[in-house]
C-alpha cells in the first residue's frame, strides 16, 4: 500500500503523480522501489479520480462500509 | 551488436542494410519497444493509427527478416522480442510507460464485423432484446444459428444472452449473414501489443492490463485507513477534525446518559430514555389489568 | 492528511516513525513540512497499535453516515 | 405509566418490588393508588429480567432512526 | 436513572416537577437523595417540554435502531 | 456538555473525578461554574465505569448507519 | 481525546479555541500539555464549524447502534 500512500501525498500537495515523483518519495521513506510498480500505478491513476475515491473512503467508515457491502 | 548478428548484416543488399540500421536507431531511441500484431487492418486504417500514435509514439512495419535483424543487433535484452516476430507485425516504441502504452493501444480499437470464414477472436454473443426485425424467417435463422429467439409483441426478440460462436472457431456464412443483419461487431480491429520490453524488463499483454478498478479500491482503502488512524490516535487534520469533534460529543452524550448525568443538554434524551425504558418494561407485562389503558393491548 | 500517509508508508516500511523520518518523506514530496505538526503526529502514534487503528472503522458523523445508507 | 415507573425506581434502588413500595412511592407522588393495579404490576413483574427490558430501552436512541436512514 | 423517573412520575400525575416533590417520590422508594442531583434535574428539565419529548421518542419504534442495523 | 466534557479530561489523566478538579478545569475554560451541577455531576459519575460509557459511545455512530445501507 | 474535549469545552462557553485556552483547560486538569498537539488542533479546527459537527454528533443517539447489533 506505500505506493498508493505516496501517489496520495502528492495528491494532497498537489505535485504531480508521475514515476520520479512516487519514486523520491519512497526512496525517501526507505523504500527498495520496483519501478515497474510504480509505472503501473502512474498508468493506473491516470484514470482515477483520486478526490473522488478520497471523498467516498470519507463518507463511509472503512469498517462500516464492508458491513453495508 | 554481436558478432553473429554483424557478419549476417554485411552480408545483406544495401537498400537491407539501411533499412535495418534505420529499425536499429528506431528501437535504441526509445524507452519501450513493442510488437504489435497488425493482422486485418486496412492499411489506410493503418496510417490513420500511425498518424493517431504519432508523435509519443512511433510504429513501424517493415519485413519480419529485418525487424529480427534489427532486434538482434540492438541486443541488450530486447533481441528476446524476436520470438514474437511472426505473421503480420510491426514495431512500436515510445517513451511512454509501457502501462500507457498498453491502454492507449487497447482504447483506439475499434469493433470490426466478422466475415464468414474467420476464426472468432473471442466468444461471439447475440444479446437478449429486441432485434427491431419484423416477424419473418429472420426467426427461424437466429435459432439455426444457436440463438434463443421467438417472437414477441409484433417482433423477433432474442430472449437471452446466447453465446453462437466459441473463440477460435470458424465463422458460417450463416453466422455472418445473422449478425450483419443485427450490426454485431464482434471483432476488436487495432494494434494489438504482444510484447514490450521497457527499460530492461519484457511486459507481456497480461502484466499490462491493469485493473483501474483494483486501484480506485486501494486509493479508496488508503484514504479511509489514513482517516481511521487519524480520528483513532487522536491526530486531527483539516479533513477529520469534525469527526473528532463528533466522537468527543458522542462518547459525552454516552456518559452522560448512562450515568444519568442532570445537565439541559441531555435533559430531553434523558426523557426519552426513561419513556422507552418503560415502554419497553411495559410490554413485558402481560397483565393488562398492570398497566394504563394507552398501553393495552 | 499527508503527514498520516508519510507514517503510513513509514508504517509499511517498518521504518522508525520519527520526525525525521516523517520529514524527509514529506520534503521528497514537495511537502513545505511543519515542525510541530510532525512533533504532534509522532506524539499523537506513540502509543498507538498503527495496524490496528488502519484497520478499526472511526467514528463518522451522522450526515457522513446518511451517505453510506 | 407512574405504576411501571415506580418499579423502575425500586428496580434500581434494590429496593423490593412489593406492593406496599410501589404504593408509598406513588402516594408521595400524589397519586390516588388503585390497589388492584398494583396487585396486577407486582404479579406481572414477578417473571420479568427488569434490568434486561430497561437495558434493551436503553439503547434505542431519541431521534436514532435519522442516523439509520 | 431514578431521579429522571421520578420527575416522570410527577409529569404524570400533574404535579410541579420541583425539588421538594421529587425528594419525597425517590425518599419514599428508599433513595439516599442528593440533594444536587435534583437541584440539577430541576434546572436541567426547566425548559424541557416533557411531554414532547416523550412524543418524539415514542415516534421511534422501540427497536428503531435495529431496523437500521 | 461543559461538566461532562471536564470530566472525560479528568478521566484521560487519571486525575480524579471530585469537585475541586473539575471546578478548576471549568473555571480555567472561563465556566461560571455552578456548585450543584458540579456536586450532581460527581455524584451521577460515581458508580459508572466511563471507559466503558466512552467505549459504547465509540462503538456506535457511523458504523450502525452504514450497515443500514 | 482530552485536547478535543477542551476545544469542545471552550466552543460550549463561547471562548475562543487557541492555543493558550486549550493550554490552560489542560493544565487544569493536570495534563503534560504537549505544544505541537495544542497547535495540530487548533490548525485543524481553523476551517470547522463546530456547532455543525456537534450536531451532526447529537443526531446520532449514544449507545444506539449497540441494540441494532
Amino acid at each position: 500500500m506505500e505506493y498508493v500512500y505516496a501517489a496520495l501525498i502528492l495528491n494532497e500537495t498537489g505535485e504531480e503523480i508521475n514515476e520520479d515523483n512516487i519514486t523520491g518519495v519512497l526512496e525517501a521513506a526507505g523504500v527498495d522501489v520496483e519501478e515497474s510498480r510504480v509505472k503501473a500505478l502512474v498508468a493506473a491513476l491516470e484514470d482515477v479520480d483520486i478526490d473522488e475515491a478520497v471523498a467516498e473512503a470519507a463518507a463511509v467508515p472503512a469498517g462500516g462500509a464492508a458491513a453495508g457491502g | 551488436m554481436s558478432a553473429e548478428a554483424e557478419r549476417k548484416t554485411e552480408n545483406l543488399p544495401e537498400w537491407k542494410r539501411e533499412e535495418v540500421a534505420d529499425l536499429v536507431e528506431t528501437i535504441e531511441s526509445y524507452d519501450s519497444i513493442g510488437v504489435v500484431n497488425i493482422a486485418g487492418i486496412p492499411s489506410r486504417q493503418l496510417q490513420a493509427m500511425r498518424a493517431d500514435l504519432w508523435p509519443s509514439t512511433e510504429l513501424r512495419v517493415s519485413r519480419n527478416t529485418l525487424l529480427v535483424r534489427a532486434l538482434e543487433e540492438v541486443d541488450e535484452g530486447v533481441e528476446d522480442l524476436t520470438e514474437h516476430i511472426a505473421g503480420q507485425v510491426g514495431l512500436i516504441g515510445t517513451n511512454d510507460n509501457p502501462f500507457t502504452l498498453y491502454k492507449t493501444l487497447e482504447a483506439s480499437k475499434t469493433p470490426a464485423p466478422i466475415n464468414a470464414g474467420e476464426v472468432a477472436p473471442n466468444d461471439i454473443v447475440i444479446p437478449e432484446g429486441d432485434t427491431g426485425v419484423d416477424p419473418g424467417p429472420f426467426v427461424g435463422e437466429l435459432q439455426q444459428v444457436g440463438a434463443q429467439a421467438r417472437i414477441m409483441e409484433g417482433s423477433i426478440k432474442v430472449t437471452e444472452d446466447s453465446t453462437v460462436l466459441s473463440t477460435g472457431e470458424e465463422v458460417s456464412d450463416d453466422l455472418a449473414n445473422v449478425l450483419s443483419e443485427l450490426g454485431i461487431e464482434p471483432k476488436e480491429v487495432g494494434l494489438d501489443l504482444r510484447a514490450v520490453f521497457s527499460e530492461g524488463v519484457m511486459f507481456d499483454p497480461e502484466d499490462l492490463d491493469i485493473d483501474v478498478d483494483a486501484y480506485r479500491d486501494d486509493v479508496a482503502a488508503a484514504a479511509a485507513g489514513a482517516r481511521n488512524l487519524s480520528v483513532n490516535a487522536v491526530y486531527p487534520t483539516a479533513q477529520t477534525a469534525s469527526t473528532l469533534l463528533a466522537k468527543a460529543t458522542g462518547e459525552a452524550k454516552s456518559v452522560g446518559l448512562q450515568a444519568a448525568i442532570e445537565s439541559p443538554d441531555l435533559a430531553d434524551d434523558l426523557v426519552a430514555k426513561a419513556d422507552a425504558q418503560v415502554r419497553a418494561l411495559a410490554a413485558q407485562v402481560d397483565d393488562p389489568e398492570a398497566l394504563p389503558e394507552g398501553l393495552q393491548d
